[in-house]
């Protein structure tokens, strides 16, 4: 018999939480109780650290069916339509099995959208890792977490249509891997995962359970080290087909009314499902462990009860519904097995057979887990951050170095900024036939077949704004994803985040933590998007070092008539290029290197504060913006983000395939300033010229600046004659920058 | 209808496959034909006059593209429907489960790049005389997505040259220009092969996927004249 | 080791190696090759990959006879692809 | 047959066995031992699938040693995932 008074702290329990677990029993737990109560109380399970944050999330609105607290948020959209997402992280796993690791993680949340009765449309990913030139490593861990990604979805039939993707040293010992799924459901088909009815049944469904990612969700709430090598044995691995196979079953068995509820297996496995579906219908819940389908006979209860075996689901059953359901999975040749009875006593009870193996009362695992509110402070490397990152003698030196033309080319190449068709064209995008803007564009956009409508989505968070100013930095998170819709004629009406961060116990860290919930909260309010969904990953550290602070934001945004769909391309000559949001003679506008990409390239770091955003300003533009498309008067629309007003301008001719003769009026001499800034609420629309003045007319209508910067045409970029590059030459660059490095 | 012949479409499922709906989509939103989906335990079904065989994943690919799918009951209804003159179109996984069958000549290797390769190609369309492409004028080019880890065409040079004095080679990766080379292969594929058919004319098999471009919003309609060319020439 | 005749009671492990005909370019193995020549064994000449299929067979009720018929039959039809592969097989009783 | 010591001039083969872990999901194999039931095999028990790398090595200016510790360095590093794979590895001449 193990001690568990030796055994608490090797999984991941404090020794006051080991006192509270006694208190809570009135008797020492048995290691089977034990490990329940520690993958229970693991931050990746708890949110112990995080939810009394959490909590001030905006998480009502006018589209909101399902916030936070189901397996995934909903959002109406309409003739009886919704849409399910959500966003999680698998950064752990996949550090130290990238291929699995991703594809375990695709794999984790296709199955949260479709345990809420919804058909996942499309996926998103948003990627993190050190940078590519520095290690053979970084190339490895992109390219299996790439093929993870795609060869699950890609076997799924599920679409792989947007993400990010970014480089950055902070990311070299844990890198980031962050998937979003999304659902389409009947409104009147929704189901949830509460377990009710004494009697009924919880019926396993899916693959049989192994000895693979024992100790999975304890794994994930603790920092990367030598350790966790050794750890290894925690490695799950997906199975693709077998998922698909379980979602056509669900999917049927929901049709059919069959099921009552529906929950999926995740971190901490048959526990941590089957507690949260008793805990949510406030009941008791009897589970069987010698009815469980085992891979290896010899397995024991404790590892049966924590097994992170993928492709398994839960479902609630009446007990007459059970042979109409075992012959649906027979069809399918699947696993259906009834493990788990609901009870009115609200224990917990694990079985082997007829012994009783187990008993906890089923909220001390969820309800009355430990909540923690640790200590936040201003990190220590803020104390002396410079105000302003470069200096006029620093621009001075670049342009003595380098051409306006290899300065261009320098930033669009940089892995941040080129295109990443390498990682896309390795996603099947197009499955379902719903993908109404390929990937490269401002959002990802899905029509609703039988209807006008699409929805859209975009993700995206910068670490280096977020390390230098978390607050703004969460901020310009959110309005980024909601721009970039607004670049599509999308009305953002939902987001999910992912937020990655360090260890929240250094005080540093948590300070870092609330100022980007704050900032978040602060966005959400002001553009009125509501929080669906989420998912905290912490400890994201190797080596004692910290990530950046990394919030990912993703957002939906509905589109009423697809005709109406716009793109980041420019379309025809002589159409006019018009810059919206940005006063070009105005300095403070012009002065927005901080964290840039610019400033990364040509100094290599991380410094000055990051670009003012003007919030209520940003929602004006945008509104703007998604006004020009309503009613037809802008052809394309693209905001500019990392790398600036030049990398937006040339990503409108890349996409266009255009040329264009750019000439925008500048005040003094900042050229690499006005093109590079990372300023905050700009967008470039092209249009008909005779459109230009209705245009107008509205921006000053709304006290909008905008100024017209250009004509579409030509075969050559020309930036107020500094950069002169044929298109087709900026095209290789952009397009094949990434497969060239992975090549090498 | 539109269609005096009363097309009837069985779209095959087997377990892992993936692009059924597309095709459902396809013929009966925007061609408005007739069309079911058949179960691969079925053993047969007396009321399709024209078969496809859609895309995905079959068994996950597991052993070896369309490898596994070829056992199902179905697949002997396949093969004498395809005896009797029926039409079959096997897209992508559907293309592979035919050349596991042997209702198509050659076999599939991995794409040479390793990858998974997921975007529009141009392609020539080699032979029009057959009841796939007829809707479409021979030599013409256009585009279509393709998806896939596994659509290097192989055959034997015997098989190649048999497949050439047959005119059974239909669809050819190109460039934009039309021009047919290593530049223009994604894949590997053996003479940029695209799509085949058998001897007789009534089995074609392609790697690209005209389902996913029948339509403006999705980029591309230069799907629609396989299905327009088979509704037309079911007999 | 191979067994002879039929042998009671005892799994009969047969490992069936799948490998691409020699004409055939084996991009794997070439890209395998490849990067062991980057790490700096330049003393590779070439590299072939293939499958590995190990089966547990009970062969309680048949002769070595029917198992190597039963084998040959899912080599041809479902564990190679005969068109572009080869198998061969051995049995060992462990 | 393996050999034993320095062998000049012989090309020597190495043929690398790529497993799946006891405990990890071997998927493929699932799907194999399902296709063979179907087939009407119904004597398979299971079936694990693997890979099966056979590499032609220059060994003329290395020992037997020499080219051991090689293929240990690529079977950990390159041929197998060490997270999910077990490699054994033999030595033939033909
Ligand atoms: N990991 C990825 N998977 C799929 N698409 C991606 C990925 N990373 C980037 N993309 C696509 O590349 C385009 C550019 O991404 P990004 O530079 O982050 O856009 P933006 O600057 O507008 O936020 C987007 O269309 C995005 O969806
Ligand atoms: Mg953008």
């Amino acid at each position: 018999m193990l001690d568990v008074e030796k055994e608490y702290a090797k999984l991941g329990l404090k020794k006051d939480e080991f006192e509270k677990i006694k208190s809570f029993l009135k008797r020492k737990p048995n290691y089977l109780e034990l490990s329940i109560y520690s993958v229970m109380w693991s931050e990746h399970c708890s949110y112990k650290s995080s939810r009394s944050l959490l909590k001030n999330f905006k998480t009502t609105g006018t589209y909101v069916l399902q916030g936070p607290g189901e397996n995934a948020g909903i959002l109406d959209i309409g003739d009886n339509q919704a849409i399910v997402f959500k966003m999680e992280s698998h950064n752990h796993p996949s550090a130290v099995e990238p291929y699995q690791g991703a594809a375990t993680g695709i794999g984790g949340i296709i199955r949260d959208i479709f345990a809420m009765g919804a058909r996942p449309i499309c996926s998103l990913n948003s990627l993190r890792f050190g940078k590519l030139d520095t290690s053979q490593h970084q190339k490895y861990l992109f390219e299996m977490v790439v093929k993870g990604i795609g060869d699950y979805g890609n076997c799924m039939g599920i679409p792989t249509i947007g993400g990010e993707v970014y480089f950055d040293k902070t990311y070299e010992g844990n890198c980031l891997v962050n998937a979003m799924s999304v659902g389409l459901a009947q409104k009147d088909k929704l189901i949830k995962s509460k377990a009710f009815g004494i009697g009924n049944q919880l019926v396993l469904i899916g693959s049989s359970t192994g000895r693979d990612g024992i100790h999975g969700a304890t794994f994930a709430s603790d920092e990367l080290n030598e350790e966790s090598e050794a750890r290894r044995p925690s490695v799950q691995v997906g199975d693709p087909f077998m998922e698909k196979v379980v979602l056509e079953v669900c999917l049927e068995l929901l049709d059919k009314k069959l099921i009552l509820g529906l929950q999926d297996m995740g971190a901490a496995g048959i526990t941590s499902s089957s507690v949260e579906m008793a805990s949510k219908g406030d009941v008791g819940l009897d589970i069987d462990v010698a009815k469980v389908p085992l891979r290896e006979p010899s397995m024991v209860p404790y590892e049966i009860m924590i097994s992170e075996s993928q492709e398994r689901m839960l479902a609630l059953i009446e007990p007459a519904k059970f042979d109409e359901i075992k012959n649906i999975c027979n069809e399918w040749n699947i696993n259906c097995e009834v493990i788990g009875t609901v009870t009115d006593n609200k224990l917990y009870r694990i079985f082997k057979g007829d012994e009783l193996i187990g008993e906890i009362p089923v909220k001390t695992l969820t309800d009355e887990a430990p909540v923690y509110y640790h200590k936040h402070e201003k990190p220590r490397y803020l104390q002396n951050m410079p105000e302003k990152s470069l200096h006029e003698e620093d621009y001075e030196n670049i342009e003595r170095k380098f051409s306006n033309n290899e300065i261009f080319k320098k930033i669009i190449s940089s892995p941040n900024i080129c295109s990443k068709k390498w990682v896309w064209e390795q996603y099947d995008h197009m499955v379902q036939t719903n993908t109404a803007v390929l990937p490269g564009h401002d959002s990802s956009v899905i029509r609703i077949k039988n209807t006008k409508k699409a929805v859209a989505f975009s993700c995206d968070g910068n670490g280096r704004y977020c390390y230098l100013e978390p607050y703004n930095g969460a901020l310009i998170a959110v309005a980024e994803t909601a721009r970039n819709l607004a670049c599509s004629g999308a009305l953002p009406i939902g987001l999910t985040d992912c937020l990655n961060f360090g260890n929240p116990e250094k005080p540093g860290i948590f300070w870092q933590f609330k100022n980007v919930i704050e900032g978040i909260i602060k966005a959400c309010e002001v553009f009125d998007i509501p929080v669906i969904s989420g998912n905290v990953s912490f400890y994201n550290e190797s080596f004692g070092k910290a990530i950046h602070p990394t919030p990912v934001i993703a957002t939906a945004g509905l589109i009423k008539d697809v005709e109406k769909i716009t793109d980041s391309g420019f379309k025809d000559d002589n159409d006019e290029i018009i810059l919206l949001g940005r006063d070009l003679n105005n300095k403070s506008d012009n002065d927005n290197m901080g964290g840039s990409e610019f400033l990364e390239i040509f100094f290599d770091k991380v410094e000055g504060k990051c670009p003012d955003i003007d919030i209520e300003y940003e929602k004006k533009i945008q509104k703007t913006c998604l006004e020009l498309i309503d009613r037809r008067l802008i052809k394309s629309a693209h905001d500019v983000s990392s790398g600036g007003l030049a990398v937006t301008i040339a990503e409108s001719c890349i996409y266009g395939k255009k040329g264009a003769e750019i000439n925008a009026g500048l005040l003094e001499n900042n050229f690499l300033k006005t093109f590079y800034s990372e300023t905050q609420s700009q967008i470039v629309v092209s249009c008909l010229p005779e459109n230009f003045k209705k245009i107008e007319e509205y921006c000053n209508n709304e006290k909008i600046p905008l100024e017209r910067i250009g004509r579409v045409g030509g075969t050559i970029l020309n930036i107020n004659s500094e950069i002169n590059i044929h298109i087709g030459e900026i095209i290789n660059i952009y397009d094949n920058n990434i497969e060239k490095i992975m090549t090498i | 209808m539109p269609f005096d012949k009363k097309p009837y479409f069985g779209i095959l499922v087997f377990p892992g496959t993936n692009c059924e709906t597309d095709c459902f989509h396809v013929l009966n939103n925007i061609l408005k034909v007739r069309c079911k989906y058949i179960w691969h335990k079925e053993s047969h079904d007396d009321d399709i006059n024209a078969i496809i065989i859609p895309g995905g994943f079959s068994y996950g690919d597991y052993l070896r593209s369309g490898a596994v799918a070829r056992f199902s009951p179905i697949m002997s209804f396949v093969r004498e429907f395809a005896s009797k003159g029926g039409l079959v179109t096997g897209i992508c996984n559907g293309f592979q489960i035919l050349l596991e069958e042997n209702l198509l000549p050659g076999a599939m290797l991995r794409n040479n790049t390793l990858k998974f390769i997921c975007r529009y190609s141009y392609l020539k369309v080699i032979d029009a005389g057959n009841p796939f492409t007829s809707g479409y004028e021979k030599g013409k080019i256009i585009s279509m997505p393709i998806r896939h880890n596994e659509g290097n065409y192989y055959i034997d040079e015997k098989g190649l040259i048999d497949l050439k004095e047959n005119n059974q080679i239909i669809l050819k990766y190109c460039n934009s220009d039309g021009i047919t080379d290593a530049s223009s292969n994604p894949n590997g594929s053996i003479e940029n092969i695209a799509g085949i058919c058998n001897k007789k004319r009534n089995v074609f098999g392609l790697m690209p996927h005209p389902e996913a471009c029948c339509e403006k919003i999705l980029g591309s309609d230069d799907g629609r004249a396989v299905f327009e060319s088979m509704i037309n020439n079911i007999i | 080791m191979p067994v002879k005749g039929q042998v009671n009671f005892i799994m009969l492990k047969v490992n069936v190696y799948v490998t691409l005909k020699k004409e055939i370019l084996d991009a794997q193995g070439l890209v395998i090759k490849k990067a062991i020549k980057q790490i700096g064994y330049d003393n590779i000449n070439e590299v072939r990959f293939g499958k590995f299929i190990q089966l547990e067979i009970d062969d309680r009720d048949k002769t070595e006879e029917d198992i190597k018929k039963e084998i040959d039959y899912l080599g041809d039809k479902l564990l190679s692809n005969p068109n572009i592969e080869n198998y061969r097989f051995e049995m060992v009783r462990e």
